[in-house]
């Protein structure tokens, strides 16, 4: 069982790998930030996965869940400022382009 | 025996979601079809590893196992309640920045 | 340039990797690290002496107290530098701003807020829950008190800073800061008083109604909250200073 | 009545976290949920003016919505997974936005509502202003989905009972 969760940790980790290309590659800066947010929910998953291979999970909990809350408030200050910082844009599409079909 | 099976597949499943947002994120085609590989395949598969760890806890079921098993899934529940909130903050951002919708037709024209 | 740059760091990562093959082994109980024989005294002697369980605690707060007295110093010094460049008081002053052109008005956004709302006692108790058990697992004030600032920070996201700032004012924040040094010295200088050295804790014995070892202990939980306020009054006013320009007018 | 259950619901939370029952912790986690219920009792709780039954029915209620919502997702995912795994041209791919009304009185059943929506199958909520949500949906499947209303009403059962 010990190797399955190595197993994991490193699947999780290796799944990480992609999500750079997209910071790297991302047209917009959101696709950026969304890659970056996507990396810390891996990280939270990551963090608990390991605190079961070291068998202190108690410990490792409480970093995760610092983490998420962490990465929670940077997309949303992230979010809320690149929303904000462009008014001329904002009022052009401010009418979505098509509704219903 | 059992549990140590079902913590098993549970986690499986969770990788397989994984897998399945990282091919979204990387091949769809504009922001908004990206956003939903990113929000939902995240926060199933985060769900179903947490719970298939917590579960792991149970193998040995002193009140301190309990204990870390609550825990985890305390995590769980907090990543169910931001993640939709940060999605939403995000696609909101983008569709205020102007960004443009991908569209079959467009495409059809170009190629 | 930008190659040149790649190749200095490609190498420097190169080097240092090397470099790690003539680290000790992780935990190696030979390493100069662990040989030395003030690391034995702790390792044996921690448990006994402060009846703290977590090691790294006791260090970092009571034998090395005046290292972490002037940690939180230096974090109480950047705030009041960050507030010294950026704040701006009233209309007098014309210097231009630096960021052009002004934000879109913010609208309330009603996913956000209800999220917000209901994490924020959540992460809160969960702050003071580091704060607290920092005898047993890793924590303590510093992160403690991040922890709470960014849930001062959460509300000033999702309203905006005036609702933030009419639940913890600007002036009490600095308040707050002040207070966290001042209980982390007033320790150390209690301990003077009370005629040993500056934060010698087991002599609060005498004051307390409980054994040295014990006096330690309680100490560093005391110490503990006195940073945990510094850490928390600065991260928010630090917060407060940059979104808004230094006007606490509208934050991010 | 509101501060007490805020109250005994952090104290319960603490112990989660805590996980030691001697005096000493047991003490300070009731000085710490005193003292954040001081601070912040007016959060957590959104609308505060039902009676006691009806928050009783609630919370006897969402369990039951919450295993529906994660059977929910996992279809979802399962249909995410399927579009990101097709290959060549993506062809199930067919974006579009959609403008839907709620009959939700309360905010925070639109809150739920908006999240829940978020979270199930190919649909995002980009926008919420009163009444009406802008929904992003990855395919036409989704679409139908999201117009057939099965969600809505339950959470108008389970949040909104007896406020017609």
């Amino acid at each position: 069982m010990e190797n399955f969760f190595l197993f994991t940790g490193v699947a999780i980790f290796a799944l990480m790998l992609p999500m750079l290309y997209r910071i790297l590659a991302g047209p917009t800066a959101i696709d950026r930030i969304v890659a970056v947010n996507v990396i810390g929910t891996k990280t939270t998953v990551l963090l608990v996965i390991i605190g079961v291979i070291y068998g202190r999970v108690e410990m490792f909990v409480d970093f995760a869940l610092t983490y998420a809350l962490l990465n929670f408030i940077g997309s949303l200050a992230a979010a809320y400022f690149l929303g904000r910082v462009n008014p001329e844009k904002h009022v052009a599409s401010a009418t979505p382009g098509e509704q219903s079909r | 025996m059992i549990i140590p099976i079902i913590s098993a597949v549970l986690i499986a499943l969770g990788l397989l979601f994984f897998i399945g947002g990282a091919v979204g994120i990387l091949r769809f085609p504009d922001f908004y079809t990206r956003m939903h590989a990113a929000g939902k395949g995240d926060t199933m598969s985060m769900f179903t590893i947490l719970l298939g760890l917590a579960v792991y806890q149970l193998q040995d079921p002193t009140p301190a196992h309990i204990l870390v098993a609550l825990k985890i899934l305390l995590i769980a529940l907090f990543i169910m309640m931001t993640s939709p909130t940060s999605t939403h903050a995000l696609i909101k951002a983008g569709f205020m920045e102007g960004i443009k919708m991908w569209r079959r037709k467009d495409r059809k024209e170009k190629s | 340039m930008k190659a040149l740059g790649f190749i200095a760091v490609l190498g420097t990562g190169l080097l240092l990797l090397a470099a790690s093959r003539d680290f000790p082994n992780w935990g190696d109980p030979d390493s100069p690290a662990s040989s030395y024989r003030l690391s034995r005294h702790f390792i044996t002697e921690t448990i006994n002496e402060t009846a703290v369980p977590n090691m790294v605690t006791a260090v970092l707060a009571d034998y090395r107290g005046y290292d972490t007295l002037f940690e939180a110093v230096v974090i109480f010094t950047a705030g009041i530098a960050v507030i010294g460049i950026l704040r701006r008081y009233g209309s007098r002053n014309s210097i231009p701003s630096a960021r052009e052109t002004p934000l879109t008005p913010k609208k309330p956004d009603l996913i956000v807020e209800s999220t917000v709302r209901l994490l924020i006692p959540i992460i809160q108790i969960f702050a003071l829950y580091v704060i607290a058990h920092g005898h047993h697992s890793p924590g303590g004030g510093f992160q403690g008190g991040v922890i709470f600032g960014a849930s001062f920070i959460l509300l000033a996201l999702a309203r905006d800073l005036k609702a933030a700032q009419n639940w913890v004012a600007e002036k009490r924040t600095l308040i707050l800061a002040c207070c966290g040094i001042l209980i982390y010295a007033g320790i150390g200088v209690l301990c003077q008083f009370l005629g040993d050295n500056f934060l010698d804790y087991q002599i609060l014995h005498r004051i307390l109604p409980t054994d040295p070892v014990m006096a330690r202990y309680h100490s560093i939980l005391v110490v503990e909250i006195g940073v945990a306020f510094t850490v928390t009054a600065i991260m928010f006013s630090i917060y407060s200073n940059l979104s808004s320009n230094g006007k606490m007018k509208e934050g991010i | 009545m509101y501060r007490i259950a805020i109250f005994l619901l952090l104290f319960g939370i603490w112990i989660i976290f805590s996980g030691q029952f001697d005096a000493f912790h047991l003490a300070m986690g009731l000085i710490s949920a005193l003292f954040i219920t001081l601070i912040s009792s007016s959060f957590l709780f959104l609308d505060r003016d039902r009676s006691a039954g009806q928050c009783l029915g609630e919370i006897i209620r969402i369990p039951g919505y919450l295993i529906w919502i994660i059977y929910k997702i996992f279809q979802a995912n399962i249909h995410i997974l399927k579009l990101a795994l097709t290959p060549g041209d993506l062809k199930g791919v067919e974006s579009s936005l959609v403008k839907i009304r709620t009959n939700l009185k309360t905010d925070f059943g639109r809150y739920v509502l908006a999240n829940s929506i978020t979270l199930t199958p190919g649909t995002i909520t980009v926008q919420i202003e009163g009444d009406e949500l802008l929904v992003h949906s990855i395919s036409d499947e989704t679409e139908a989905g999201l117009r057939d209303g099965t969600m809505e009403r339950r959470i108008a059962e389970v949040f909104e009972r007896g406020k017609e």
